[in-house]
């Protein structure tokens, strides 16, 4: 019924909603940070500010890459056990190096090379998510589900659950360096936010500038009318699962030179983190509609909720209940906004 | 090897199509002429769009080949289809309702050099396209805000912007109003003059005679005949569809009209930004009466039947039926109860329950009077679902086949007897006959009249002049959401109507 | 299958190396004695640890090692598993009841915490600000440890507390939390940790913000801490003879299964050990080697 | 005549297909027994066997409710969370009682009370959460992970964490008994399982016999088209929370009365169990299509994995791999086999 009222000529009203809605999101974060920032003093600091922001980002780079999986239609739970995954690998082609048995040698790679290894881990997973998906055809949901457990499984796995620690390399193996992404900066900033912001800015680009990123959409709006219209939907759904597994990468191997260590629990959970920054953000699980501007304004929204809270000194449970319920009344208030506000839009543009 | 007849660009040979559960199309061959209009005819679920989606290149067939231009071809998918200049819009409108008009006449025909989009310039193409639609649609506009016709004619805009050979129009018309279709026949003729091959497909047969240069009549899935139009009329058309003549399919009855059953005072439907949908509508439908409801697109029929059958809560109305007064919060189901039901305009988004059967979609709104304590007898409402289907003549192979296999007439039959099966006071119809073959639309109307005889009291919204004031004891006429005329059967002319419709409407 | 009694090892959780090695001694124990083993873990959940032990009982194990998901919550269970015969003896975490388990041998938690606590006032220089990171709220030793730390540093009153909270024993949660916390309270001297594992992060989240100079200090003698305590970044852990109550638990199964009587009371705690720079060279995989 | 060719022809494929889709995953479970009955001699035993289905029992409880909800077109992520939370009142109620400060009293309630209660706490969380879907519109999956968190948060609040040990009762107050319930057996056979045969065979009464049952499946097939047909739309999806609640706090009573003791963390990530039950059951998450019979199916094949794995000692790791396997495995299996069957109705057709 809502699409009816909204019949009348929507030329202005569909940007102007937009903006707003981006707009109200950005409101209910300065809330908080209003809020945080008079309960104590270190809140609304410029270190305070970089270091939630480094802390925001690595959900963040899940979290873009699951708004192009919601946006298709899809969901990827598997996104928590791929950072854990990635981190294990970096841990063990540093920590171990890969053993030639036959020649008895170990080759040791340089750190460039471990990273392109483990965003393409990262890529290859959610290539056989997408394969599992597209071509046997298990919903999304299940696929990435089994992909939980099975990933998560190879993580305990591969060094039979203990912890590489010390990634640090050494100089003599060319493989040192690895720490700096996760605690570097450049230029003062924190190499952690440039990688964010150099993610978000190619991600929105591909979402609204190019015939891929359309594509995305209009699979999540319409699968039947976007095959017809000769979109390559299995193509499309593959690649948003590759997408949303490399920048799964990105936060493990971020995790993990945080770290200098590599854990194979490292990731749990994260997935509910990710999915609930793209859904703040005014992502649809409907599939469809969505931002990746918004959804870095929902990664904010959790990564200072959480961080304010363990600032101020909010007990674990309480943090847990205030958690859910920002969830839940932030996207209520979404809801009942849209109405309020569509109302308004419609209003001005009869005006104007 | 050049054919006799050189025009054919298109050629279908012994195209077979299985269905489990079906046989939709078995042995077809069919010919597209270049640069004419190329009719097919044939009753609901006959096999046309099955027959339109294989040479698209969106269905597989079982069996036989096409070949193009005189090479054998095999579409794998719609873009190999189109790659070689077949174009089609399909029956149930299939665009993205999230994105927005460029973006969905663009989908995977980007204008991206190096793969960024240039909006400003496809937008520019769409404009363009638009005019010559003589549409005015904003390009960004999401789909979604549209309503059906515009998003008909965005379908069609899609399909314009390649440089096709074949175009296919299945039912392009269905949603159109009588300005629209004129616009878009003007178009047609532009095609057919620069050599491109029409398919075009639609249950309007004074429409096919008025368009078309050769004509197929598809029964049961097999080519019942072929011709050239300038050799045929009506009678013929329907007799190779039917098997048999309809002395008329729009059967014109009077009745015994009795007491009121249906009394609306003041209706009103305000739109959320100011003005209404619904002003003020007073009115009242006789048992026994069938009332049409007639008005131009957006003239807010639609939205008056949906208040009376309690979808907008904002509404408010003295609403009665038999004496007894509705309350203004009354749900949908009490208004059920109480005797009213309403037959949607749009049966794929509002008509039927794609995941489940026909049977329980034909007994889904009257499930309940099936149970006793609460529990539903195992074969309960199977008598009824049986009936149903052979009364409206719905093409099923068993009452418990997935409602989604049946052809788009055939699905509409089965939200017509769900709604049936509540045993309605007053049947609300929102263009009943959209997309329905004569036959069927001739039994709809032998049904209407059948109900009116034995005391139902019917509302019904149509588009079609013809069968509003051939069905009609009385028609309502509503223009911008206010009801500026009512018309007793004999008192009135085609031309009254076509003037009430247009009152308050600022002159062009 | 040929006929051998099988003993039952239950642990908390694989994936961390001091329930490895709880249950990798136990295992070498028990099959050295001539048992079958059966190595599982219920990961801290009570649910998996009672399927668990219905297991046990279907497998007809002779004896259960157990390293128990929660001293009220497990009672049940092993008095299931007592109900069929099988006697259970837990390691590492009591249970809240007494006449269930036949034995239960563990490391003496609050002595450890003393122990350590000492040390961390003693770095400290008994005076200036610090912070403590708990261990899970729903576990026990989470509790104890920290009932430990302050008997001893709530008697110096140049010590003073500036932030208390949970990092849930996980060193993600160790390396953030500790990064959250050091920006309200940039002032602080040391830390103290329930375990290595937050530690470990939280000494990561240290150095990365170029506060080496901050004392951390754990529990557990992890090799990770060992190693990290050798480098001169963390100062100190305890060390939970994990190995000596593992062995213990599984000679004294043996025992009471040979004779029907372990000859020791129920109830047995064993020391932690201090490690500092001093001995962690000596450290390797939780046994501090003479 | 029609009306003879009609009645003839009815239900003969359908229910063919229908018998076979059951038939398979029965299939697959009778794969995975035999597997399990040769690689473990105690595997096969009635004993075993009880146990294992009390195991299932826990799980298919919530699966249940979890079918309804998902039929519906919804998910509900805080099952996991109200197991916990009904375990933490039934202790609270048990071992502290109601303190009536006022008085000076404490009320305890007597066994049947506090089960009643329990199962309203459930279902009254349910019920919050249909709030949250049909009144404030919140998506499903956010409105119940917002709840997971909540209602594990009050949990864990509720006794500050802690554990209500030795929920026995005493006697003299009437509140004895409880434990019965996990641990008692009425005729040899267990009360889970007696629960659990109660449960299924109400449940798919309600679906297939009654008017709320079609509804279920109407809304989750076609919301719209189910409105108009006077379904009323936000009262069925209201009540399948209420009933997920309801069952989710039965499963809450029986892990309790187990364990004889209620633990704040009991329940966690148990809704991704009862999800993958529904769906390797075969309900589609698309709403519209499940069955309860499936549905138990599917709780036997992932119980009966779990439970043979643990017995036959496969590593805790290897485990979570093969999990993740047979969740997809299934799945896909269940997906190439339809349109195998389909194929050969095709063929069929053909010929005929
Ligand atoms: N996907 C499908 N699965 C099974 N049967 C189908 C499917 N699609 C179509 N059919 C069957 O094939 C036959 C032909 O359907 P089709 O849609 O081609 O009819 P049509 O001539 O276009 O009818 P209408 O005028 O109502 O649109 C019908 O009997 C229909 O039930
Ligand atoms: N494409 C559109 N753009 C803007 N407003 C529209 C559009 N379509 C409908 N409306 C508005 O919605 C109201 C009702 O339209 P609706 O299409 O429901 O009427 P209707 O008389 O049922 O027409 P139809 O013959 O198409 O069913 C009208 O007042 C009209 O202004
Ligand atoms: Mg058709
Ligand atoms: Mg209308």
């Amino acid at each position: 019924m809502a699409d009816m009222q909204v019949k009348a000529k929507a030329r202005r009203p569909f940007s102007l909603k937009l903006f707003l809605m981006r707009f109200r999101t950005i409101i209910a974060l300065l809330v908080i940070i209003v809020i945080f920032a008079t309960l104590s003093k270190h809140f609304f600091t410029i270190q305070n500010i970089l270091l939630m922001t480094r802390h925001v980002a690595i959900n963040a780079y899940m979290a873009i890459g699951m708004t192009f999986v919601i946006v298709s239609g899809g969901i990827d739970l598997s996104v928590g056990s791929i950072v854990g995954l990635t981190g294990m690998v970096i841990g063990a082609l540093i920590d171990v190096g890969i053993p030639l048995k036959i020649f008895g040698v170990v080759i040791y790679l340089h750190t460039w090379f471990i990273l392109i290894v483990a965003l393409a881990a990262g890529g290859l997973i959610g290539a056989v998510n997408g394969f599992i998906i597209t071509r046997l055809k298990v919903a999304p949901f299940i696929a990435t589900l089994g992909m939980l457990y099975v990933a998560r499984g190879f993580a305990l796995l591969s060094n039979n659950g203990s912890t590489f620690p010390f990634l640090n390399g050494q100089p003599g193996l060319g493989n040192t360096g690895f720490p700096f992404i996760g605690e570097g900066n450049i230029l003062a900033i924190p190499v952690p936010i440039w990688l964010l912001v150099i993610v978000a800015l190619i991600a929105a680009f591909l979402a609204k500038r190019t015939p891929i990123g359309r594509h995305i959409y209009a699979v999540g709006g319409n699968e039947r009318a976007a095959g017809l219209s000769g979109v390559r939907v299995n193509a499309v759904r593959f690649r948003v699962y590759v997408i949303s597994g490399v920048l799964a990468a990105v936060s493990g191997i971020v995790v993990a030179s945080q770290l200098v260590a590599a854990q194979p629990a490292s990731g749990e959970s994260y997935e509910l983190n990710a999915i609930a920054a793209a859904v703040l953000g005014g992502t649809s699980l409907m599939g469809g509609r969505g931002s990746i501007g918004g959804t870095i304004i929902g990664a904010f929204v959790i990564g200072i909720l959480s961080d304010g809270m363990i600032m101020v000194g909010i007990s674990d449970f309480w943090q847990m209940v205030i958690k859910g319920l920002v969830i839940i009344v932030a996207v209520a208030i979404d809801q009942l906004q849209a109405s309020v506000f569509q109302a308004a839009a419609i209003q001005e543009e009869r005006r104007g | 090897m050049p054919d006799a007849t050189d025009d054919v660009i298109l050629r279908a040979r012994g195209v077979t199509k299985v269905y489990p559960g079906t046989i939709a199309l078995s042995g077809v061959d069919f010919e597209v002429h270049a640069g004419k209009v190329n009719i097919l005819v044939g009753e609901n679920g006959a096999g046309k769009s099955t027959l339109m989606k294989v040479i698209a290149g969106a269905e597989r067939p079982t069996e036989g080949s096409l070949v193009m231009e005189g090479e054998e071809v095999r579409f794998h998918n719609p873009i190999e289809a189109q790659s070689r200049g077949i174009g089609i819009i399909y029956q149930e409108i299939d665009l993205c309702p999230n994105m927005s008009v460029a973006d969905n006449i663009f989908l995977t025909r980007e204008i991206a050099p190096r793969q960024v989009i240039n909006f400003k310039k496809q937008k520019e193409v769409v404009r363009s396209l638009l005019e010559r639609l003589e549409q005015k649609i904003d390009p960004d506009t999401p789909v979604g805000e549209l309503g059906v016709s515009a998003q008909q004619i965005v379908a069609v805009a899609k399909a314009l912007l390649q440089n096709v050979k074949v175009l296919i129009m299945d039912e392009p018309t269905s949603a159109l109003t009588a300005t629209e279709v004129a616009i878009l026949f003007r178009v047609i003729r532009d095609l057919k003059s620069r050599g491109v091959a029409i398919v075009y497909i639609s249950h309007r047969l004074e429409e096919l005679m008025q368009i078309g240069d050769y004509i197929t009549v598809l029964r049961d899935g097999k080519v019942q005949a072929t011709s050239r139009i300038a050799d045929i009329d009506i009678a013929w058309i329907i007799d190779k569809m039917v098997g048999r003549t309809l002395s008329s399919f729009i059967p014109r009855e009077e009745h015994a009209v009795k007491r009121e059953v249906l009394t609306v005072r003041r209706l009103d439907y305000p739109r959320p930004e100011g003005g209404h949908y619904v002003e003020q509508a007073t009115f009242s439908v006789h048992a026994g009466e069938v009332v049409g409801l007639y008005g131009l697109m957006g003239a807010g029929r639609s939205e008056l039947l949906e208040c009376l059958i309690g979808l907008h809560p904002e509404s408010s109305a003295e609403i009665e039926v038999e004496g007894e007064s509705i309350p203004l919060s009354g749900s949908t189901d009490e208004r059920i109860a109480r005797g009213l039901v309403l037959v949607p305009e749009d049966r794929q988004a509002a008509g039927i329950v794609q995941s489940l059967s026909v049977s329980h979609n034909i007994t889904l709104a009257s499930v309940r009077s099936y149970a006793h304590l609460g529990v539903i007898p195992a074969k309960a409402g199977l008598g009824d679902v049986v009936a149903m289907i052979r009364d409206l003549s719905i093409r099923v192979s068993t009452p418990e086949q997935q409602v989604t296999a049946l052809s788009g007439g055939n699905q509409q039959k089965v939200v017509i007897a769900k709604a049936l099966l509540t045993k309605p006071k007053v049947l609300l119809m929102d263009e009943p006959t959209r997309g329905i073959d004569v036959n069927a639309k001739s039994e709809i109307f032998g049904i209407m009249n059948d109900l009116a005889r034995d005391g139902m009291g019917i509302l019904f919204a149509s588009s079609e002049l013809k069968e509003i004031m051939a069905l009609s004891d009385r028609v309502l006429v509503m223009a911008r959401g206010r009801m500026t005329g009512e018309f007793k059967r004999g008192a009135y002319t085609e031309a009254d109507l076509v003037a009430a419709s247009a009152k308050g409407r600022a002159p062009a | 299958a040929q006929g051998k009694k099988l003993i039952a090892i239950i642990t908390a959780s694989l994936d961390n190396p001091f329930f490895v090695t709880m249950a990798q001694t136990a295992k070498a124990t028990a099959e050295k004695l001539g048992y079958d083993t059966w190595v599982v873990s219920h990961n801290d959940n009570v649910d998996t640890q009672n399927t668990l032990f219905d297991n046990a009982i279907a497998k007809h194990a002779a004896a259960i090692i157990l390293d128990n998901a929660g001293a009220d919550a497990t009672i049940a269970a092993i008095q299931k598993a007592k109900d069929a015969g099988i006697p259970t003896f837990c390691v590492d975490r009591e249970i809240n009841a007494k006449g269930v388990a036949i034995s239960q041998i563990v490391s003496n938690n609050f002595q450890g915490a003393t122990i350590g606590a000492t040390y961390f006032a003693k770095l400290m220089g008994q005076e200036g600000n610090y912070v403590e990171l708990t261990g899970k709220d729903s576990d026990t030793n989470a509790h104890v440890r920290s009932d430990g730390y302050h008997s001893i540093l709530d008697k110096f009153s140049g010590l003073k507390m500036v932030a208390q909270q949970t990092a849930n024993w996980d060193q993600n949660q160790g390396y953030s939390v500790m990064q959250t916390i050091l920006q309200a309270h940039p002032d602080i001297k040391g830390v103290i940790c329930g375990n290595d594992t937050m530690a470990v992060g939280a000494q990561a989240a240290l150095l990365a913000a170029g506060r080496g100079d901050v004392i951390v200090t754990g529990f557990d003698g992890s090799p990770d801490a060992a190693t990290s305590i050798m480098k001169g970044q963390m100062k100190a852990t305890v060390l939970q003879p994990i190995v000596n109550l593992s062995k213990m638990a599984v000679e004294q199964a043996d025992k009471y299964l040979k004779t029907g009587s372990t000859g020791v009371s129920e109830k047995q705690t064993v020391n932690c050990i201090l490690i500092t720079k001093s001995n962690a060279a000596r450290l390797h995989n939780f046994v501090l080697e003479e």
